[in-house]
């Protein structure tokens, strides 16, 4: 501490520090609440590793999309990409000739790779020519669902490795082991972003690139590495995808990266970049899954649950933005 | 799958007359196989040069005018079209009626009030997909005994084949005396399906068995039946290969196949007579076939 | 009767009091002055004033009656017009219209544009800015800005003017056009609330001044009969000895930078300059002059278009700042906000930026070894703040600017490149700066100081580099230091024709 | 006053300014070069009026995000809003039992307030509680969407008024009567950019808003504003659908946004805000048109088409930064 101007130490800072943290929390808090009490069968054991399994795609996908963001940049690709990731490494395990044990490493590696090459050419000709990302991504949504589709002729690809598809039933220590996974991957993205010296730049990039070249740091380089990062996350979801479906289609994933970004940005970050963390990003993925969970349970009907959803994620940012005021000022 | 004209003739390229192939989103394996079928037929015939596209997805309904309106621009003898909609597609449509183009529509049939409306009147080649959603459900209905409980997986709300699917399910349902516990959408996605099941079936956790709209919907249903050990059965619309072990191992009962194969090549057929003069009006029904565990092969 | 009349003001921020009851008067025709430390709360007294932050407690009245402005807009319709600290220009507009965004000159709703910029013109050549009304502001170096957001508050009426640190990047040309400006309204009866770390301007223009110190008023004279001293002291609360610390004679040590033949565009002249071990070189020139841009191009910011950089006699081949870094250069620049500062992180994060190394192992950050290091800065420093993880962009603006200057003297590279170091730094502060960069001179490091305060230049330098016209016009020891010498030789590439 | 500052004159200015405001004009004169040469039927002018026809409604839509970013916002909702102004005026027109004559104006007043009111609601709820428009209008989607099918219960509206539909398929001085609706469209909101006090607030507020709020503007009401005019776009925009297609049905406009906002992007407009013009916005629109119409009639294959739709939006916003860049140098 520099007190060369004696701060004037004010109270309330740990209340702020807890609302700070928690987030979205409170929202999700609330929303679980309520279907504790409307929604049959809600709480029940089978229904929450139900509700785990759920938000496990679209959480690896925000954990990604959360690299990419944080760098201001964004992924409209994601939902493609997955198709393309998982025909390609469908393929790869039902076509390749090779024993389940060799065949299922082998397609996870060509999905996280096809994922990092897309997410490579994302970042890359963003940052060599200076151009936005959600045009980049855009397009990049239509080549990666052509060429699925393309590579497929539109067929479906099923009989995938039982291996595969026992390991989408498992359970770890009672909890699916596709949600272990996605739990993982969150705990690594956290380490990253919170302890390493490149999550250091991820946001200091994302706050002022400028800044961050000036002080010696290739920040092409950085970026270039989320939208990477980012797209190994799809490639990994895919895999998750097939392990719990046992089917993969071209046509899969449309709308996974509305979905993704708004778990995210519901977590807090701001699309500008620079703001933003995986945990917040995880809440975000639950109160999604939650509110779709929910929903579904209490029977209410298409149209209304898609109304109820748009005004559920409205409602929660803005008492998310409402709840951040209320900590600055109290802190 | 499309031959081009290099010939600028209109409408006829090498003397053949060009017929267009307008589909929904061929990433959906049953256009697919409907155009694959299409252009075998083509070849076999070798008396027209076909022309095949399809639209983004399977709601892009303007994408799909616009292909209908390239059509009439190049100055086809026919279009074979299935509608992404039955109504929005009218309007274009009676364009190229009125551009004296044979207008020939497979798979959904076009609104038979809009068209009138328009003022024109277009063969429909197609199944019976309410009936072909009866005779599925049937089956279920009949291994079920009266008052089995059951729910329905609905496809896109609004979406025509979806709205007599369920139809058809629904008078399987009724004839076969089974208590309906919930019908709902999952806009004929295995993952939103698998989704919308496992819902379903932790709220009725006695629910016996799924009429689900099409084979991608079954799948992301059959996932949660395996994953619970449930013993639901299943009985399902589209017969694509991806449903064949589930037929063989019993889980899906019963499935329809409408043979999409066959039917643009028989639109084709329609659309080449009205060529040469013929007048073909209404409904032509097209062969539907129920696929059970004892026809399925192995 | 008082244009201004201030009582109890209080402003509290999370953790800080900025305004503690502080009262305040001011009269019609004069130039009140208001100094203090940096953290002092003076920028939030302007903010209060101009209706962004609204004061906790406390009266405002404005010609007698109750000042209670909600948003800016009231502040104006009030005929209150703010130069603020940090600039607000939109740079992709004209200048035109970022002279008269407030109220665009219209017919119908249409934006009158040959009245715009007939207005503008005027405006522009009254700040002596001579641009064409439709030049894109991104266009304009940050002196260029300034005078444009000076100008902006001389368009349309007003009654009490209130300028905070509107000099900091001007060189004493627009400084003393500045002045003649403020005199003209203060003969016309509009009250002027100045706010400046530059004390000789202070008495030059003021008529009375007001001392902060920690949010509190410390006291309200007539300069007049005030000296430098006492005031510094009501400043900071202690004395000051003397304004430059004392150069002691060092040896000359071994070359560490040598420009040669640099060329930022093709069309500007070629660029040669040496730095050696232990020297402190200042960079003088007008605004302008591409003090500026020759630097960012040293240090790899810009490509340059031709030219070489050798550091202690190796190329530095890449044209990328992180070359330069490995290379042993740091670049402390002009303007903090939009390149040095990363608003968004704590203290800590923004001084280890360009040190990470340091304050990790195996690409694992060591958070406290970073607070570590920062607290030691800070300390070094004088940092107000409530501790190192604050967020930077909470704190005032001279301790960001001490904070951006930490990230370098945290880097520890052989070679300095300070472009306005003590841009809106406070006297006390200025004075430990000045004295950090002297050490670092002692201990064997090059500098090279870029400053538009020629006084602290012949202060604190060993040799005087003088840029004029993107060209190098000339050099000047510190034998023969001399304030006429340096503006002549500023001077000399725009007087076309005539011998210096 | 001597030229302390001395200004750069600048070389070369002329020629960045016609580089500069052709933007991506260029991209899109190649791409029509090219199907010209290839693609049978392209040159027609059938084809040229089904060209402007199939882009008219991109365009309205368009234009009205253009003023949405502008000012650094985005709108998701443009395609659910459309089908929910669509239907509840298209009931109106065929329900309300008034003449034609009164039905239709009476109908396009309600789908434009109705698309207004959405806008209002995005652009208030983003501003009151300063919460990304992103999430708000992602929202609105799921919102707008859910009460579109809930109002017809997911019937399709077709006997429109003839008189509608004949507009829709009537020329005025030989071009569909739509696209001159359109272009009067595009004409008015260049009118509001590029001359109005109101139109350089706004790209001022995109700019840098605090800026603007210093100098006594009210950037809110900017704003909103512009969210405003964005939705009474779709609300228009849902006349000229229901006009060329004879229907309203509550799943129309899928995807919609994303080809508005591509439209816009490529049209050189920056997603921050503060940069970007309704012409580009324009030649933006019509590239994409041109695309599609193009592709359709060389017979290219679906996956084909979705992939070199994809390329083509990534080169062509290169060529546009490579472009742009240039025009700077030579400036
Ligand atoms: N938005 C804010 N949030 C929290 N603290 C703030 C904020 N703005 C200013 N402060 C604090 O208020 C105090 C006064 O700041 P102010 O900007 O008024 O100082 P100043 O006198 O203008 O200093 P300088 O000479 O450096 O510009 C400082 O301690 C600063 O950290
Ligand atoms: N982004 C830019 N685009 C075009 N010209 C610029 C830009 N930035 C600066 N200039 C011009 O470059 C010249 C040199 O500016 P530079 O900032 O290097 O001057 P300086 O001597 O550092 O002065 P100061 O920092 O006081 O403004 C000026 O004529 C300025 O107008
Ligand atoms: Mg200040
Ligand atoms: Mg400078």
């Amino acid at each position: 501490m520099t007190a060369v101007t004696a701060p004037r130490v004010a109270g309330g800072r740990w209340a702020s520090q807890v609302l700070g943290e928690a987030g979205i929390g409170v929202a999700l808090a609330a929303l679980v609440a309520f279907f504790l009490a409307f929604a049959p069968y809600f709480g029940t054991s089978q229904n929450v590793r139900d509700i785990m399994t759920q938000i496990t795609i679209n959480t690896i996908l925000a954990v990604g999309m959360t690299f990419v963001i944080l760098v201001g940049g964004i992924d409209l690709s994601v939902g493609s990409v997955i198709a393309l990731c998982a025909v390609v490494a469908g393929t790869a395990m039902t076509d390749s000739g090779l024993p389940t044990a060799l065949a299922v490493p082998f397609a996870i590696l060509i999905s996280v790779l096809i994922g990092a090459a897309t997410g490579f050419v994302n970042g890359f000709v963003t940052e060599r020519w200076v151009v936005p990302s959600f045009i980049v991504t855009l397009g990049m949504l239509y080549v990666a669902r052509g060429a699925a589709q393309q590579y497929t002729g539109a067929a479906t690809i099923y009989n995938l490795p039982p291996g595969l598809t026992r390991f989408g039933t498992a359970t770890f220590a009672g909890l699916p082991a596709v949600f272990v996974v996605a739990m993982l991957l969150v705990a690594v993205a956290w380490f990253v972003l919170s302890r390493t010296v490149f999550g250091r730049l991820i946001y200091a990039t994302g706050n002022n690139e400028e800044a961050v070249r000036l002080s010696g740091h290739r920040t092409s380089l950085i970026k270039v590495a989320c939208f990477v990062i980012g797209g190994a996350c799809v490639g990994i979801a895919a895999i998750i995808y097939m392990a719990r479906l046992g089917v993969a289609s071209p046509i899969l994933g449309q709308g996974y990266e509305l979905n993704a970004i708004a778990a995210v940005v519901i977590g807090g970050a701001s699309l500008a970049g620079g703001r933003g963390s995986v945990i917040g990003t995880l809440l975000g993925a639950c109160l999604l899954g939650v509110l779709s969970n929910g929903l579904n349970l209490m029977g209410v009907s298409d149209f209304q649950r898609t109304m109820v959803t748009g005004a559920v994620i409205i409602v929660a940012v803005v008492l998310d933005a409402y709840r951040r005021r209320l900590s600055v000022r109290l802190s | 799958g499309q031959e081009s004209t290099d010939d600028p003739a209109p409408g006829q390229a090498g003397g053949k007359p060009t017929v267009c192939l307008v589909m929904k989103s061929l990433a959906n394996e049953y256009f697919q196989q409907m155009q694959d079928g299409a252009v075998k037929h083509v070849q076999e015939r070798n008396d027209l040069t076909l022309e095949s596209t399809g639209t983004q997805n399977e709601t892009d309904v303007d994408g799909q005018v616009a292909l209908v309106e390239s059509c009439i621009t190049k100055l086809a003898r026919a279009i074979v079209i299935a509608p992404a909609d039955s109504k929005a597609l009218v309007q274009v449509v009676a364009k190229a009626v009125k551009a004296d183009i044979k207008v020939v529509n497979i798979d959904v049939k076009l609104d038979d009030g809009a068209l009138q409306q328009a003022g024109v009147d277009v063969p429909f080649v197609g199944p019976d997909n309410r009936d072909g959603a009866r005779q599925s459900g049937k089956v279920l209905a009949d291994l079920l005994g009266r008052g089995g409980k059951v729910v329905i997986l609905e496809g896109n709300p609004g979406a025509d084949n979806a709205t007599q699917r369920k139809n058809g399910f629904n008078d399987a349902v009724a004839e076969g005396g089974l208590t309906l516990l919930d019908s709902k959408t999952a806009h004929w996605e295995t993952d939103e399906a698998n989704q919308v099941f496992a819902s379903m079936l932790t709220a009725h956790p006695d629910i016996q068995g799924v009429l689900a709209s099409n084979d991608s919907m079954a799948l992301g249903a059959i996932k949660v039946i395996q994953e619970r050990r449930a013993n639901v059965k299943v009985a399902s619309f589209d017969n694509i290969p991806a449903v064949k072990e589930h037929v063989q191992s019993g889980v899906m009962v019963a499935t329809l196949d409408q043979y999409g194969s066959k039917q643009a090549a028989d639109g084709i057929d329609y659309a080449m007579k009205m060529i040469a003069g013929e007048t073909v009006t209404g409904w032509q029904k097209t062969e539907i076939k129920l696929i059970t565990k004892d026809n399925i092969g192995s | 009767m008082a244009v201004l009349e201030v009582s109890g003001l209080t402003k509290r921020y999370p953790g800080v009091t900025a305004l503690d009851g502080v009262d305040l008067e001011v009269r019609p025709g004069e130039v009140h002055v208001l100094i203090g430390e940096n953290g002092a709360g003076k920028s939030t007294m302007v903010r209060c004033l101009s209706g962004i932050e609204r004061p906790d407690a406390g009266t405002m009245r404005l010609h007698g009656r109750p000042y209670r402005p909600d948003t800016a807009a009231d502040g104006l319709k009030a005929g209150v017009r703010v130069v603020h600290q940090e600039l607000a220009l939109l740079p992709n507009l004209s200048v035109a219209e970022n002279l008269f965004l407030h109220h665009l000159p219209r017919r119908a709703g249409v934006v009158d544009r040959a009245a715009l910029d007939r207005s503008a013109r005027n405006l522009l050549a009254e700040v002596g800015l001579e641009l064409s009304p439709r030049t894109p502001v991104e266009r304009l170096g940050i002196a260029q800005m300034q005078l444009v957001e000076i100008a902006k508050a001389l368009s349309g009426q007003c009654q009490l003017l209130i300028m905070d640190e509107p000099t900091a990047t001007l060189t004493p040309k627009e400084t003393g056009r500045l002045f003649e400006i403020l005199r003209r309204l203060t003969a016309n009866g509009v009250a002027v609330i100045y706010i400046s770390h530059h004390l000789e301007e202070i008495f030059e223009i003021g008529d009375r001044v007001t001392v902060l110190r920690n949010g509190q008023h410390v006291v309200t004279r007539e300069i007049a009969g005030l000296t430098t001293a006492e005031l510094v002291r009501f400043m900071v609360g202690r004395d000051l000895a003397h304004e430059y610390p004392p150069v002691r004679a060092r040896e000359r040590g071994e070359e560490l930078l040598r420009v040669t033949d640099l060329q930022v565009t093709p069309a500007t002249p070629p660029l040669s300059l040496t730095v050696h071990a232990g020297e402190v070189v200042g960079v003088a020139g007008l605004v302008n002059s591409g003090r500026t841009e020759a630097m960012r191009a040293i240090f790899g910011a810009d490509r340059p278009a031709a030219g070489r950089v050798e550091v202690r006699g190796r190329p530095v081949r890449s044209r990328h700042p992180r070359a330069a870094v490995r290379a042993g250069l740091s670049f402390l620049t002009e303007d903090r906000k939009a390149q040095g500062l990363v608003l968004d992180l704590p203290i800590a994060a923004n001084m280890s930026l360009a040190s990470l190394p340091a304050v990790s192992r195996f690409g694992l950050l060591s958070r406290s070894a970073e607070n570590r290091a920062a607290t030691r800065l800070a300390e070094k420093l004088r940092v107000a703040s409530q501790g190192v993880r604050q967020h930077v962009r909470a704190l005032s603006g001279g301790n960001q600017q001490k904070v951006v200057l930490g990230r370098w003297l945290a880097a520890d590279t052989d070679l300095l490149i300070v472009d306005e170091p003590t841009r809106g730094i406070d006297v006390g502060a200025r004075y430990e700066i000045h004295q950090l960069l002297l050490d670092l001179a002692d201990a064997g490091k090059g500098l090279l100081v870029v400053s538009s305060d020629l006084p602290e230049l012949l202060g604190i330098c060993d040799r005087i580099i003088v840029f004029s016209r993107n060209a190098i016009a000339g050099e000047v020891e510190r034998a023969d230091f001399d304030a006429e010498r340096v503006l002549n030789l500023a001077y000399s590439g725009y007087l076309k024709g005539v011998s210096v």
